[in-house]
């Protein structure tokens, strides 16, 4: 037979909340003397008594305390009754507390041709303290994402990483879907704003591999100040109609970046004259899907060349 | 009859893309890994298999019809989707690549379904899935592969042409 | 109904044996002319009548070959008809030829206190060029190792490494068992020459880390050519008794090496003398269970001290 049990009112609750719990010591706990003192400790803290001890109809004694700021994130109360010149602690209950989560915010998404997911990013919020779990959710919706059609399995994340990759099976491409993260622990749940994407409108696009073309003078006259280019799509995303930027500075001096637009995504031979105020240039070109919605890629690895 | 919206014709050109470029992928595997290299000398196997080219007469340039066009494409798209599931299992090598054509071509028919409905000539119920050829031995799966991909592949040619007029 | 049905005598043989097929027309394939010449084309190869056609008693019509050498590890065999001016394949088989697997060797294991698992490895043999499984049997046993008490489940390699790792919850400590490789593909079997041993007489041990004292001159006389060195066992292998080995020679010059053997494992203060040859020695040190059976650590780091 066990002599104390402790109860507590709520065995979480938000920090600096107060809480009550109760320890009854029944009487058929031999070794303890009638009616015992009930004391209460806090993690390694002093030895106090309740606020209030009593006696129930049954003959077992009952302390009641109340900590009116719970401080400590995750800390144990101990229940104890004096025991010769030291204590013995009858029972002892985990005390937690913490924040309900925030609502995740800075949700974005990006479609990844080469594992064919969509992974989704996003902010986490404040420190909760206590056990939070993330959950990416999202349904199929129609062109205007008002109305769910059907929904997708949640994704969860990897040990409490705050990305999410969604694979291809789930997606239907070419149409408009609904996501969202929604955050979950104990003391409540929330959720971030919902994005309205195609994932083909967001892919993860990578720049072309510029060249510089060795030209033949005898074929083509030399310009002075000139450069020939070449470019061909990024593999994965050979598809996709694309239109590309060049951008070119003399290499040192730090002067402005030169921009070249509206440049088709592949390119065989491409002049670039003007080159004039440096012997050496830095050049590089970045793509865009074109004319469907798209992300512009990173800027290429920068080139250093000198022209003719 | 009312111009197709441009975005659906710049999508649907994109998928067709997206989707021949995984075909030629799956056709050069199944002729590196099992040198099923001639579609041509399977045409024998095909009939006996049941393996048929999906019509897209209402799609040609001579006889272009959009609206015929758009549900021939649907059914052929259909019958191409149905065509792929029933290769799964061909080989561990080529399962992935075969995995994703299946689910472009199922979202390039979704393109196009929608399409239809938003023009009011979508049939009221979703077509059923005609009987698919069943495949007794490994060597008829992948023959079905090779076959099944290269319909696909003249198909998407027409379509693409169809497409491109209508832009 | 399928025209065509190649039937092969073995399809797996060991590489350079012959194999034999025979592909079948059955008669009431509709697109064929009566009694069509059957061939033969080995992956990309040329296309090739059979050694012998027949009619068969149900019209069908039966040709047979005989590759006399199979030098291919994997080759595709095609079983065709002239169509038009040019070929329809009715079937197709996959041949396979290589090597039954040889007894694997340098079977040795270590025990890990950090994983608490024995770990291990052998060398696989030449290549099969055929799918082969390994797999790491054991079983526990008395003193002799004769006897098979009770096996343990089977270790199988992760992803075709030449190495396993029986993990604690299998291994009786301080008892001896049995280990052996069994290699396996669709040729034949092998096995590796059999270890008898206690895991604990494997502990991979690590060696102590070397500090050098810096004594206060007041307290410890300064004597020329002297340094005062300390050593704590490896946390891990703190419970096994070990004896330990210090080796020193200048940093330069590549003078042989000074052992001091049978040093203890643990050691507050120790003086080392008669360094006179270089202002700068390099120190290492190492330890071995003992006087139980053990096997050597690795030297530790080397330490570059400067004597008094």
């Amino acid at each position: 037979e066990s002599c104390g049990h402790i109860r507590i009112s709520v065995p979480i609750v938000r920090l600096g909340d107060p809480v009550t719990a109760s320890c009854i010591i029944s009487p058929n706990c031999s070794k303890l003397d009638q009616e015992p003192q009930i004391l209460w400790r806090l993690q390694d803290g002093p030895e106090q008594p309740g606020d209030r001890q009593r006696r129930l109809h049954d003959g077992s004694q009952e302390s009641t305390i109340t900590l009116p700021h719970v401080n400590h994130t995750k800390a144990f109360l101990s229940c104890l009754v004096p025991w010769a010149n030291s204590f013995q602690v009858l029972d002892q209950a985990e005390l937690q507390a913490g924040y309900p989560p925030a609502s995740p915010s800075n949700l974005s998404c990006l479609m990844y041709l080469t594992t064919n997911s969509l992974v989704c990013q996003w902010e986490p919020g404040p420190e909760t303290y206590l056990p939070t779990n993330f959950t990416l959710k999202s349904f199929r919706s129609r062109a205007d994402c008002k109305y769910q059609k059907d929904s997708i399995t949640d994704c969860v994340p990897k040990d409490r990483q705050n990305t999410c990759s969604i694979a291809r099976k789930h997606l239907i491409l070419y149409q408009n879907m609904v996501v969202w993260v929604q955050a979950e622990n104990v003391l409540g749940t929330s959720e971030s704003p919902k994005l309205c994407l195609d994932p083909m409108d967001v892919v993860k696009l990578e720049p072309p591999v510029l060249q510089v073309l060795d030209m033949n003078p005898e074929l083509v006259p030399r310009q002075p100040g000139c450069l020939w280019l070449s470019w061909k799509p990024w593999k994965p995303g050979e598809f996709i109609a694309q239109e590309c930027e060049l951008r070119y500075q003399p290499q040192f001096g730090g002067a402005n970046w030169t921009l070249v637009s509206h440049l088709p995504s592949s390119e065989d031979q491409f002049k670039l004259c003007g080159l004039h105020q440096a012997p050496v240039y830095t050049l590089q070109i970045r793509c865009i899907r074109s004319p469907l919605p798209g992300l512009w890629s990173s800027w290429s690895p920068s080139l250093q060349l000198r022209p003719t | 009859p009312l111009p197709w919206p441009q975005s659906f014709l710049l999508k649907s050109l994109e998928q067709v893309r997206k989707i021949q470029t995984r075909n030629s992928e799956l056709l050069e595997q199944l002729c590196a890994t099992y040198k099923l290299c001639h579609p041509e000398e399977l045409v024998l196997l095909g009939h006996s298999l049941g393996i048929l080219q999906a019509p897209l007469s209402r799609c040609s340039i001579q006889a272009l019809q959009p609206t015929k066009c758009l549900s021939q494409l649907h059914s052929g798209l259909f019958l191409y989707q149905g065509l792929l599931q029933a290769l799964a299992g061909i080989s561990p090598e080529v399962a992935p690549t075969l995995d994703m054509l299946q689910l472009d071509v199922a979202n390039f028919a979704t393109t196009i379904w929608q399409q239809m409905e938003t023009l009011g000539v979508a049939p009221t119920v979703q077509p059923t899935q005609s009987t698919l050829p069943t495949f007794t031995s490994a060597f008829q799966r992948r023959a079905g592969g090779v076959l099944t991909v290269s319909h696909l592949q003249t198909f998407l040619e027409t379509a693409h042409c169809a497409l491109n007029h209508l832009v």
